[in-house]
C-alpha cells in the first residue's frame, strides 16, 4: 500500500507522521488515522478506509431482491434490524405492496429495541475510549437482555433476518411483550447508575464538554446526520421528518443539544435511549392484531423504475436506492451511510485537538466501519 | 491423517523460526500448563464477529476465568483472532501483525468469513480473501455468522486442548483411523 | 398531502432552476412512490449551478452516486431540505463515458468523499476535484468494479433452475 | 575487607546489597530462560516497530516537543527520593514505631511542594 505524504504542508523536521492505524483499540473496527502530529497537537488528520469493503453493491447486482436480506444486515450490525426492515420497506415502496398495520407495529417494536442496544454499545464503547471500563459492563449487561429478547423471535443475536417484502417472519406473543416490558422498567432505573457513573463523573466532563465541537453550518457542509447533527441543534430526525412504518401513530421527541461537543452527543443518545423506550412501550400498548404479512408472490418483480428510502439507524439518515430494470435482478442498488459523512466532518474539526481528544471525538461520533467501508 | 507435530516444537509454515532450545517434550508440556490457561488474543476485531467477540468478553460469558484477557498490541498476545471479512486491503496487516508476534503462537478463524469468505465469497467477489488460511497457517475455525460467544469460548477451549494434549489426541486418533482402515 | 411550505418551496425550486440551467427538463414526481418530490435531469452539465442554488437554501447533499447505462453514466445527487418543510429533490446528470464531469466539492464539502467513492467504482474523474484517488478499494486496484462489464454482472439463469 | 565492613557498622547495608544481587539476578534469568524454553520465530515484519499493523512511515528520532522533558522532570521529582527512603528502612525498628514513619510523610509532604510549584506554574497546560 503505498504510504502518502502530505501535499499542503511541507515536512519539517517538527511535524511526525503516525498511523492510528487499521489494528487499534480505540478504532471501533479497521479504520486507519493518519495523523500529522506537531507534538500531541494533530495538524492534519486523514481517514483511510475500505479495509472492510465487502462489495455489498456489487453483490447485490448479481442477486434477486429476496437474496440481499443477509447483506442488509451485515452492513451495520449494530443496528443490523434497523437496515433490515429498511431494504424490506425500499423494495416494498418501489413495488408499492402495502404492509399490515400489525407487521407495521411489529417492525417499529424490534427496530427501537435494536436502537436501544446499538445506542448502548455505541456509548459505552465512547466511554471505554476515554478510559472509563466499568461501565462498558454495565451497558452490555442490558444489551444482553434485548439480545435474548431480540433472539426469541428472530433466532440471531446481531445479524438479523427478520423482515420479509410484506410484513415480518414471526410473530410476536405475550411472553415476549412482558419480558420487553420488564426490560423497559429495569431500564428506567438504569439511567440514574449510568448518569452517577458517567455523566457525573469530573473527568468524564473535563474530557468531553467543548472537545470537538461540529457547528451547524460545518456540519450542514459535511452531510452529517443522526445523533452526531441533533448533538449539534439540528432537530432532524427521519422518524419525525419522512415517517414510515407507522412512526406518525407514536408520540416522541427529538432530543437534541446546542452545543454540539462530545457530551452534547453523549446526551444526546442516552436521551434517545429513553424516546426509544416511550416508542416501545406506546407501540405494545396499542399493538393491532391482524396479518404479519402481505400476501406477496414468492420473488417479487418490481416495475422498471427507481425509489429512494430513507429511514433512520442509529447512526444516521440511511438511505436505499433501488433502480429496477424490470427485471428480478436490481440494476443499481446503492446505500446511503450515514458514518460515510459523519466520519468525513473529523478531519475538518480534528486539527488542533490532542491525539487523546481525537479517541474521544471519534467514540462521540459513534461510527461502524463495515457501513462506511459497505 | 498424518501426525500433526505440536505447533511448540515444529517451526510454523512459512515462518523461518527455530524451535525452542530446551525443545524436550516433558520441559515443554511442563510449560503447555502455563500456556494453556494465559492465552491472551490480540484485539483485532474486523466486522460483526468482533462484537460476538467482545460479547464473550463481558460480564456474562466472561473469558476471564480462562485467563484469556485482551491485549491490543501484538508484542504481549499468544493468540490472533481473526474476527471479521478479510479485504483484500487489510491482508499486508494481517500479515505484519501475525509476524509481529511472539512465538509460541496460535490463530483461530472465528466466523465463516474467516474460513471461507463466507456470506460474501462467489465467483464474481473482487474485494475479499477466501479464509485466513491463505494467509497465515490457522489452528482453529469457528463456525458461525457471526458465531455466538459459547461457540467461541468451544473454540478457544478446543485450542486449549490442541496445546495441552495436542499431539496425544492427534496420535490416538491417527491410531483408531488406521485400525478402521484395516478392518 | 403535500403541506403548504411545501408547496410554495416546489414552486419557488421549479423557476429558480429552471433560469439558472435552462436546458434542464424538470418536473414533479409523486412522492409516495418515488421518495422524492421534485426530479431535475438535463445532461452533462448543470451540477455545480444545482448545488450553488441548493447550497443558498439549506439543502443537505445526501448522496451523490452513479448508474452505469451502457452507453452512458447517470450521476445522481439527491438533496434534501430538513429545516422546515421537508423536500427531496432527485437531480440526475446524463454523462457520456469519455467525458468526465464537474465536481461538486467546492460547494458541498462532504462531496470530496462521496465522489471519491463514485470514481472509485465507476472511474468517473470529476474535473477539479482536490485530491482524485481511490477510497474504498486499494490503492493498486486497477479495476472499477461497479461497471456492468466487471466481472459477473447477472447470474439469473442459475437462480430461476436453482430456486423454482 | 568483610571484617572492617562489619566494625565500621556498615552491616545493615549488606542487606541491601543483597536485595540488589537478588533483583539484577531475577531479570537476567528471566530474559536468558526466556530465549531457551520459547521457539522463536523470525518472521521478516518482527524487528520492525509496530504502529498498529502498518509500516511506520519516518523514525521517531525527530525533535520533540519541550513539554515533553516537563513532564519527564516531574517524574523525577519522585524517582530521587526513593533513594533517600533507603535509610529511614535500615534504622527502621530502633526508635519507636510512629517516629519513623511520620518522618517519612513530612519528607514526602515537601517533596510534593515541588509537583505543587509545578503545577501553578502551568507544566501541565499543554503549550
Amino acid at each position: 500500500m503505498t504510504m502518502k505524504t502530505i501535499d499542503d504542508i511541507n515536512i519539517n523536521e517538527r511535524l511526525y507522521q503516525l498511523n492510528l492505524g487499521p489494528q487499534h483499540p480505540s478504532t471501533h473496527g479497521v479504520l486507519h488515522f493518519l495523523l500529522t502530529l506537531d507534538g500531541e497537537v494533530v495538524v492534519k488528520a486523514e481517514m483511510l478506509i475500505g479495509y472492510t469493503h465487502r462489495g455489498h453493491e456489487k453483490m447485490a447486482e448479481n442477486r434477486i431482491y429476496e437474496q440481499f436480506y443477509p447483506n442488509s444486515a451485515r452492513m451495520d450490525y449494530l443496528s443490523g434490524m434497523i437496515f433490515n426492515t429498511g431494504y424490506c420497506e425500499a423494495v416494498e415502496k418501489l413495488c408499492g405492496i402495502e404492509v399490515p398495520k400489525r407487521a407495521r407495529y411489529i417492525r417499529v417494536i424490534t427496530s427501537e429495541l435494536n436502537r436501544v442496544a446499538s445506542h448502548l454499545l455505541g456509548v459505552m464503547d465512547f466511554v471505554m475510549g476515554i478510559g472509563a471500563y466499568t461501565p462498558f459492563l454495565y451497558g452490555w449487561d442490558d444489551r444482553e437482555i434485548i439480545l435474548d429478547l431480540l433472539e426469541t423471535i428472530t433466532g440471531s443475536r446481531l445479524t438479523y433476518n427478520y423482515s420479509r417484502f410484506g410484513g415480518v417472519r414471526v410473530d410476536i406473543d405475550q411472553t415476549f411483550c412482558d419480558s420487553a416490558r420488564r426490560f423497559i422498567d429495569r431500564m428506567r432505573e438504569r439511567f440514574k447508575l449510568y448518569n452517577d457513573l458517567i455523566t457525573g463523573n469530573i473527568i468524564f466532563i473535563k474530557r468531553t464538554v467543548g472537545v470537538g465541537v461540529i457547528s451547524k453550518d460545518v456540519a450542514l457542509d459535511y452531510g452529517v446526520t443522526g445523533p452526531t447533527l441533533r448533538g449539534s441543534g439540528v432537530n432532524y430526525d427521519v422518524r419525525k421528518s419522512e415517517p414510515y412504518s407507522s412512526y406518525e401513530d407514536f408520540n416522541f421527541e427529538i432530543p437534541t443539544k446546542e452545543e454540539g461537543d462530545c457530551m452534547a452527543r453523549y446526551l444526546v443518545r442516552l436521551a434517545e435511549i429513553e424516546q426509544s423506550l416511550r416508542i416501545i412501550e406506546q407501540a405494545m400498548n396499542n399493538l393491532p392484531d391482524g396479518p404479519i404479512r402481505a400476501d406477496v408472490p414468492c420473488f417479487i418483480t418490481p416495475p422498471a423504475g427507481d425509489c429512494y428510502h430513507s429511514f433512520e439507524s442509529a447512526r444516521g439518515a440511511v438511505g436505499y436506492y433501488i433502480v429496477s430494470d424490470g427485471t428480478r435482478i436490481p440494476y443499481r442498488l446503492k446505500v446511503r451511510a450515514p458514518s460515510f459523512s459523519n466520519l468525513f466532518v473529523m478531519s475538518k474539526i480534528i486539527p488542533g485537538h490532542f491525539v487523546a481528544d481525537l479517541v474521544a471525538i471519534f467514540g462521540s461520533i459513534d461510527v461502524t466501519v463495515p457501513e462506511i467501508d459497505r | 491423517m498424518e501426525i500433526k507435530k505440536s505447533p511448540y516444537c515444529e517451526p510454523t509454515i512459512g515462518m523461518d523460526g527455530a524451535p525452542a532450545v530446551l525443545g524436550f517434550a516433558p520441559v515443554q508440556d511442563l510449560l503447555n500448563l502455563a500456556r494453556v490457561n494465559s492465552l491472551w488474543p490480540i484485539t483485532f476485531g474486523i466486522a460483526c464477529c468482533a462484537i460476538e467477540m467482545m460479547a464473550a468478553g463481558m460480564a456474562r460469558f466472561d473469558l476471564d476465568r480462562f485467563g484469556t484477557i485482551f491485549r491490543a498490541s501484538p508484542r504481549q498476545s499468544d493468540v490472533m483472532v481473526v474476527a471479521g471479512t478479510i479485504s483484500k486491503k487489510l491482508v499486508p496487516t494481517i500479515k505484519t501483525l501475525y509476524e509481529q508476534m511472539p512465538g509460541p503462537k496460535w490463530v483461530m478463524a472465528m466466523g465463516n468469513c474467516a474460513i471461507s469468505g463466507g456470506p460474501f465469497a462467489y465467483d464474481g467477489q473482487y474485494a475479499i480473501v477466501n479464509g485466513t488460511d491463505k494467509i497465515i497457517p490457522v489452528d482453529i475455525y469457528i463456525p458461525g455468522c457471526p458465531p455466538r460467544p459459547e461457540a467461541f469460548i468451544q473454540g478457544l477451549l478446543k485450542l486449549q486442548t490442541l496445546i495441552s494434549k495436542g499431539t496425544i489426541d492427534a496420535n490416538r486418533r491417527a491410531e483408531k483411523a488406521a485400525g478402521r482402515a484395516k478392518k | 398531502m403535500l403541506t403548504e411550505g411545501q408547496k410554495k418551496l416546489l414552486e419557488e425550486l421549479k423557476n429558480n432552476l429552471a433560469k439558472s440551467v435552462p436546458e434542464a427538463k424538470i418536473s414533479q414526481s409523486d412522492y409516495v412512490l418515488t421518495g422524492y418530490h421534485l426530479e431535475f435531469s438535463s445532461s452533462k452539465v448543470g451540477m455545480r449551478r444545482v448545488a450553488k442554488e441548493m447550497r443558498s437554501r439549506r439543502f443537505n447533499l445526501e448522496t451523490v452516486t452513479a448508474v452505469d447505462f451502457i452507453d452512458s453514466f447517470e450521476i445522481v445527487y439527491l438533496y434534501f431540505n430538513y429545516n422546515q418543510d421537508n423536500i427531496r429533490v432527485m437531480v440526475r446528470i446524463r454523462v457520456p463515458k469519455d467525458e468526465p464531469p464537474f465536481t461538486v466539492s467546492a460547494v458541498y464539502s462532504e462531496a470530496i468523499w462521496l465522489e471519491r467513492e463514485v470514481y472509485d467504482f465507476f472511474g468517473i474523474q470529476f474535473k477539479e476535484h482536490p485530491d482524485l484517488r481511490r477510497i474504498l478499494n486499494p490503492d493498486d486496484a486497477d479495476y472499477f468494479p461497479l461497471l456492468k462489464n466487471f466481472g459477473k454482472t447477472t447470474i439469473t439463469g442459475e437462480i430461476d433452475d436453482m430456486l423454482c | 575487607m568483610f571484617s572492617q565492613m562489619l566494625q565500621a557498622g556498615l552491616y545493615d547495608f549488606f542487606f541491601v546489597f543483597i536485595f540488589f544481587l537478588v533483583a539484577i539476578g531475577l531479570s537476567v534469568v528471566m530474559v536468558v530462560l526466556n530465549s531457551l524454553i520459547g521457539p522463536n520465530y523470525r518472521g521478516k515484519r518482527r524487528g520492525e516497530t509496530y504502529e498498529s499493523g502498518v509500516a511506520p512511515i519516518r523514525t521517531a528520532w525527530i525533535q520533540f516537543g519541550a513539554s515533553y522533558y516537563l513532564f519527564a522532570l516531574i517524574f523525577l521529582a519522585f524517582d530521587v527520593d526513593v533513594l533517600y527512603l533507603f535509610p529511614v528502612l535500615l534504622t527502621y525498628q530502633k526508635g519507636t514505631a510512629y517516629i519513623e514513619l511520620v518522618e517519612l510523610f513530612i519528607f514526602l509532604f515537601i517533596i510534593s511542594l515541588a509537583i505543587v510549584y509545578a503545577w501553578r506554574k502551568g507544566v501541565f497546560e499543554w503549550r
